[in-house]
């Protein structure tokens, strides 16, 4: 696996950049620095479900979906360099994608509607 | 670091007006915008830490596609909402 | 190797890929597929009796990484039953369904849901049983439904959403197993099972998956209307086949892989139910206005007998009189599968050609169809428990066994329960005997008659008369150390 | 401490109970396929909170795999109790 | 204070799914019940990330979230208009329910943890890494799905095609779409080749990273229903004949590989040494183009193009 190059990589890089001011952070894992924005995201998240709850429209509920799949993909993003998982990004890719047509199938309209 | 907690932060911004503005096409509006903003901004700075061009690149393309996805699906949104009726 | 233990699964699958492939050919390669699948189990069969149980560790792994299918005296004979019943009704099949289209449509999946029963009874992982249980749930449901008729698609829609629901309880044991124990692999877990929450709550979840498979009262509700609205050969399967292995799957957890874990107040309540499935069964059987209906009620009942003999079974002592109740459970089980297949194909004849299944509207039926009124009779017989039927001997060791062990509640629910059917077969048969013009055309005989004849006398004369040869290769070692 | 699979576990039971309830609930068939699909997910979760072995160890593949299986089976499913909804409303219709 | 975020992350997440799927289920408005499941799916994507199981969230994010969500909203279209309080069973019946489920929940929880508190048995974690070398892939999942557990892997592609079978054999096709409009089009225009594209790229990189014939194959799947919403009936499947052996090629290539390595003396699916790796990945190729055409035919719904070709009459 790739894995383990790109993970060093990255360490690296993060190292650099935050081991300069102080150095206290340097104690823990500095990737996990990065579960403070993942977890204000995540609330953020929850926030905007509440409107999926509220409705009142479809189309309400469908916008808070698009919003929890911008989100998620963000989320993605963050969680595949706390636990250095690099196929992550495919994942959040692929949620890109299909976020799409998810949107697509729901406002299409068939040949016999109306 | 900086980079990811201000797209946070647009998210934040995003949800809130998700749930306090008052009609749909405003709704639409905030959420489009501040999210694919956020978005665009936590790619960036996973680039920058990332220091890998393929990285970099593959964050970037993520980006692009939820930016042309989502404006996208919330066109085909507002469109279905007018032809509700929906105001 | 054993990589015989293959081929009756495999068999029905790549005649299925075919029949997709070749929509013209579907008879011919649906009969092939059959013969030949049975040739492989015929093969099986003897290999098991000479050798003892079989083991395949597909892949070449070590079961438990990899998954292993194993043959026994009951998965084989089983099999067997599988097998021929298949067989017959794939033959009665290629005349029921006159339309090419239709045919097209029936044979594949009537051929996977072989091959699903085949790899269902054959398997020896848990997780690979859920799969085979969702494949068989599948291809039931869509044969079921393949008329595409209104009463069809609903019964098969509640089976398929009640199916559903089995297999996920199903599924959720086997992951409480896999929490504890670390393998799904039953030979292994035989052995390292003990009486703990992880397996009692796995072995609750797991048997409620399956009694709502095997319709066991209460959890009966949706196996009458599926059954009945079903095309007769579909019918036949359903409840000659398809519950069967639910059922296997319970006696295999109960007496076997759980050995160690069930408590006998456990098996009573399993017994109370089938007691109570064989009352109320029997009485909504003798209630129906519709053969089929009645069929499908029988078949609720039939399998509450099934249950009345785990009790006894978790209550004796390893032994040879548990042996011989053993072997008397999967005589009944066999003879069922027959009797109740060439009830449902007999059915199928009188419908086709009387255009209704109405039992009040029969009359002359047994002038204008006298082999299929024979058929009917003959399966009555092996559903009363008449002699010389295999029913007959299974349900006197029953009693034997409830006598032995004072449960004399057992006994009663037997002796009602015979008298109930023989009610509900009589009052076919009383109207069926009657006068009229019930049948439209004058027929003396007629090829589709035939499988459900060969069925049928299967259940009564060969498995009464070779009862002792079915005894011989099934119950001992049935309970020996080198089961799972 | 809360040990992680424990937290999944627990949430992937209470899934499973849920959808189990809301699929005997429900009465129209596309409230129960959405309930079996939670009740399904439920149990995928317990499947994959096993795997978790921390954050330094991989994770059993084995669960993983099943629940690969279990998705795919799962949409079958889904498709077949749909297409099947879709005849009968058909045929009320006519 | 890192595994406090973490706990505190997993709780969030953990009682988020609950409420989502509780949600989803709990009235009978079943437009609300859709969006929510799909948002459920999504969700879950993220929890498999969060569990180290990649190859889950890939999958679940194509098919829990994506298809599943496609087929539902679709079927939204064919259950009548308002259920209102008829959507559910209410009275005594439902008290029992309730009832069941939690003594159901309760006794599964309490089996858990004292599975849990036994200690951790010897799983198969070890096992599957010990393995891997032979197995022809470096992706442990890929090893279980294709190798250790080929045999579930070759049931399922069979429970597949026996879900396609049935839904052709009921009915006809769903009604088509109207044609895209301009920025409709634009959309299928340059999502259909990346979804084509991405699939190949999971297919390929499944061997050695997350990913594998599932994903890809159903990220194919979403190409086809894509171009089916705008407005193309025939969702660029070729023609009927075609259509028949892509379904059995899944099926059909797995159980000839399977056989094949029999005759040289070996158990049925036990690939040939230094073979592995080029049999997995034709069995995976096969398996990608059936799901894919299954999935994008059950979208579909029913006996579609076909009609015209497909009948061959007496």
């Amino acid at each position: 696996m790739n894995c383990a190059d790109w993970n060093r990589q990255c360490c690296v890089s993060i190292h650099t950049q935050i081991k300069s001011p102080d150095g206290v952070f340097a104690i823990i894992n500095p990737q996990l620095l990065l579960l403070f924005p993942a977890l204000l995201l995540l609330l953020t998240m929850v926030l905007g479900l509440l409107r999926a709850l509220q409705g009142p429209s479809l189309q309400d509920r469908m916008l808070s979906v698009l919003l929890l799949g911008t989100g998620g993909a963000g989320l993605l993003l963050l969680l595949s360099f706390i636990l250095e998982q690099p196929a992550l990004i495919d994942v959040a890719l692929v949620l890109a994608l299909l976020a799409a047509m998810t949107a697509a199938a729901l406002t299409r309209r068939e040949t016999d509607d109306d | 670091m900086l980079i990811i907690v201000t797209g946070v932060g647009f998210f934040a911004a995003g949800s809130i007006g998700l749930l306090r503005l008052p009609d749909l096409h405003s709704r639409l509006h905030a959420l489009t915008k501040a999210d694919n903003l956020g978005l665009g901004l936590i790619a960036i700075g996973l680039a920058l830490l990332s220091g890998s061009l393929v990285i970099a690149i593959k964050l970037l393309l993520v980006w692009i596609l939820v930016l042309a996805g989502s404006a996208a699906s919330a066109h085909l949104i507002a469109q279905q909402a007018l032809r509700r009726g929906h105001d | 190797m054993n990589n015989l233990l293959i081929w009756p699964i495999m068999l029905p699958l790549l005649a299925a890929l075919a029949a997709v492939i070749l929509p013209a050919q579907v008879n011919r390669i649906g009969i092939t597929a059959g013969l030949a699948s049975l040739v492989a189990v015929v093969l099986l069969l003897s290999r098991v009796a000479t050798e003892g149980p079989l083991l395949l560790a597909l892949g070449g792994w070590t079961p438990g990484l990899g998954i292993a299918l194993r043959a026994d005296a009951l998965s084989v004979s089983l099999i067997l039953m599988v097998s021929l019943v298949a067989l017959a009704a794939g033959i009665y099949a290629t005349g029921y369904f006159a339309k090419q289209d239709d045919r097209a449509r029936f044979w594949p999946l009537w051929l996977l849901l072989v091959s699903a029963l085949h790899a269902l009874l054959l398997s020896a992982d848990l997780f690979n049983i859920y799969v085979t249980l969702e494949l068989l749930g599948i291809t039931a449901v869509a044969l079921a439904a393949i008329k595409a008729e209104r009463d069809a698609v609903e019964a098969a829609l509640r089976y398929l959403v009640v199916g559903l629901l089995g297999s996920l309880m199903f599924l959720a044991g086997v992951a409480l197993i896999y929490a504890r124990y670390g393998t799904l692999d039953m030979i292994a877990l035989g052995d390292s099972m003990q009486p703990e929450p992880a397996a009692w709550v796995a072995l609750a979840l797991m048997s409620t998956g399956l009694l709502i498979k095997c319709a066991l009262f209460p959890l009966h509700f949706w196996l009458p209307p599926a059954h009945a609205n079903a095309p007769a050969p579909v019918s036949a399967a359903l409840s000659a086949l398809v519950v069967k292995a639910a059922f296997y799957l319970v006696a295999r957890f109960w007496l076997d892989l759980f050995d160690g874990v069930v408590t006998v107040d456990a098996a009573r309540l399993l017994g109370l139910l089938g007691a109570a499935a064989v009352l109320w069964g029997s009485w909504q059987a003798l209630r129906a206005q519709r053969l089929k209906l009645l069929a499908a009620y029988s078949t609720v009942a039939q399998l509450g007998y099934l249950f009345l003999f785990l009790p006894l079974l978790v209550m004796m002592p390893p032994g040879t009189a548990r042996d011989t109740a053993f072997g008397a459970l999967v005589l009944l089980a066999i003879t069922h599968g027959f009797a109740k297949s060439a009830l449902f194909l007999s059915i199928g004849v009188i419908q086709q050609r009387a255009g209704h299944d109405r039992i009040a509207e029969l009359g002359g039926t047994a002038r204008r169809l006298p082999v299929t009124t024979f058929t009917l009779a003959l399966a009555g017989v092996a559903l009363i428990g008449l002699p010389p039927s295999g029913t007959f001997l299974a349900k006197w060791e029953l009693l034997s066994s409830a006598f032995a062990a004072g449960e004399w509640l057992w006994v009663a629910v037997v002796a009602l329960g015979s008298v109930l059917a023989a009610a509900y077969t009589f009052r076919v048969l009383g109207h069926a005997f009657g006068p009229g013009e019930g049948v439209a055309h004058v027929l003396a005989w007629r090829r589709e008659e035939l499988p459900s004849l060969v069925l049928a006398l299967i259940a009564t004369v060969v498995l009464g008369l070779g009862a002792a040869y079915v005894w011989q290769f099934v119950a001992p070692g049935a309970f020996a150390a080198e089961v799972l | 401490m809360l040990a992680t699979d424990l937290i999944y576990s627990f949430a992937g039971v209470a899934l499973f109970a849920l959808g189990l309830r809301a699929a005997l609930l429900h009465r129209t068939l596309l409230g129960r396929v959405l309930s079996i699909n939670i009740c399904g997910a439920g149990i995928f979760l317990v499947f994959v909170a096993l795997a978790y072995r921390g954050h330094d160890l991989a994770p059993d593949a084995v669960p993983h795999a099943l629940v690969l299986t279990g998705i795919v089976v799962a949409v079958s499913a889904t498709a077949l109790a749909l297409a099947l909804g879709r005849r009968l409303h058909e045929a009320g219709d006519e | 204070m890192v595994v406090h975020l973490w706990n505190l992350l997993d709780l969030v997440l953990a009682g988020l799914v609950v409420a989502l799927g509780w949600s989803a289920v709990a009235s009978s408005d079943l437009k609300r019940g859709v969006v929510l499941f799909i948002a459920f799916g999504l969700l879950l994507a993220i929890i498999w990330a969060r569990l180290n199981a990649p190859d889950l969230a890939l999958a679940e994010a194509a098919i829990g979230a994506g298809l599943s969500g496609a087929l539902l909203l679709a079927a939204l279209r064919d259950e009548p208009a308002s259920v209102g309080d008829t959507g559910f069973t209410q009275g005594p019946v439902a008290w029992a329910t309730a009832v069941f489920s939690l003594v159901v929940a309760v006794s599964f929880a309490w089996a858990l943890l004292h599975a849990h508190a036994a200690g951790d048995p010897i799983r198969l974690a070890d096992e599957v890494i010990a393995h891997l070398e032979q197995s022809g892939v470096s992706n442990p999942v890929t090893a279980v799905l294709l190798n250790y557990r080929a045999y579930d892997t070759l049931l399922e592609l069979a429970v597949l095609l026996a879900a396609v079978l049935g839904i052709m054999a009921v009915g006809p096709a769903r009604p088509t779409y109207k044609p895209a409009g301009p920025l409709f089009g634009a959309l299928v225009t340059w999502l259909v080749p990346l979804l084509i594209v991405t699939g190949g790229y999971l297919l390929w990189v499944g061997a050695h990273a997350p990913g594998g014939a599932f994903q890809a194959g159903a990220l194919l799947a979403a190409a086809a229903v894509l171009l089916r919403l705008g407005g193309y009936p025939g969702a660029g499947l070729p023609g009927s004949l075609v259509q028949r052996w892509l379904l059995v090629s899944g099926v059909g290539v797995f159980i000839t590989v399977g056989l094949l390595v029999t005759v040289e003396g070996r158990a049925f699916l036990q690939y040939s040494h230094g073979w592995s790796g080029m049999l997995i990945l034709l069995i995976e190729i096969a398996a990608t183009l059936a799901i894919a055409t299954t999935l994008a035919l059950a979208y579909i719904g029913g006996r579609a193009l076909s009609s015209q070709h497909d009948r061959p009459e007496q």
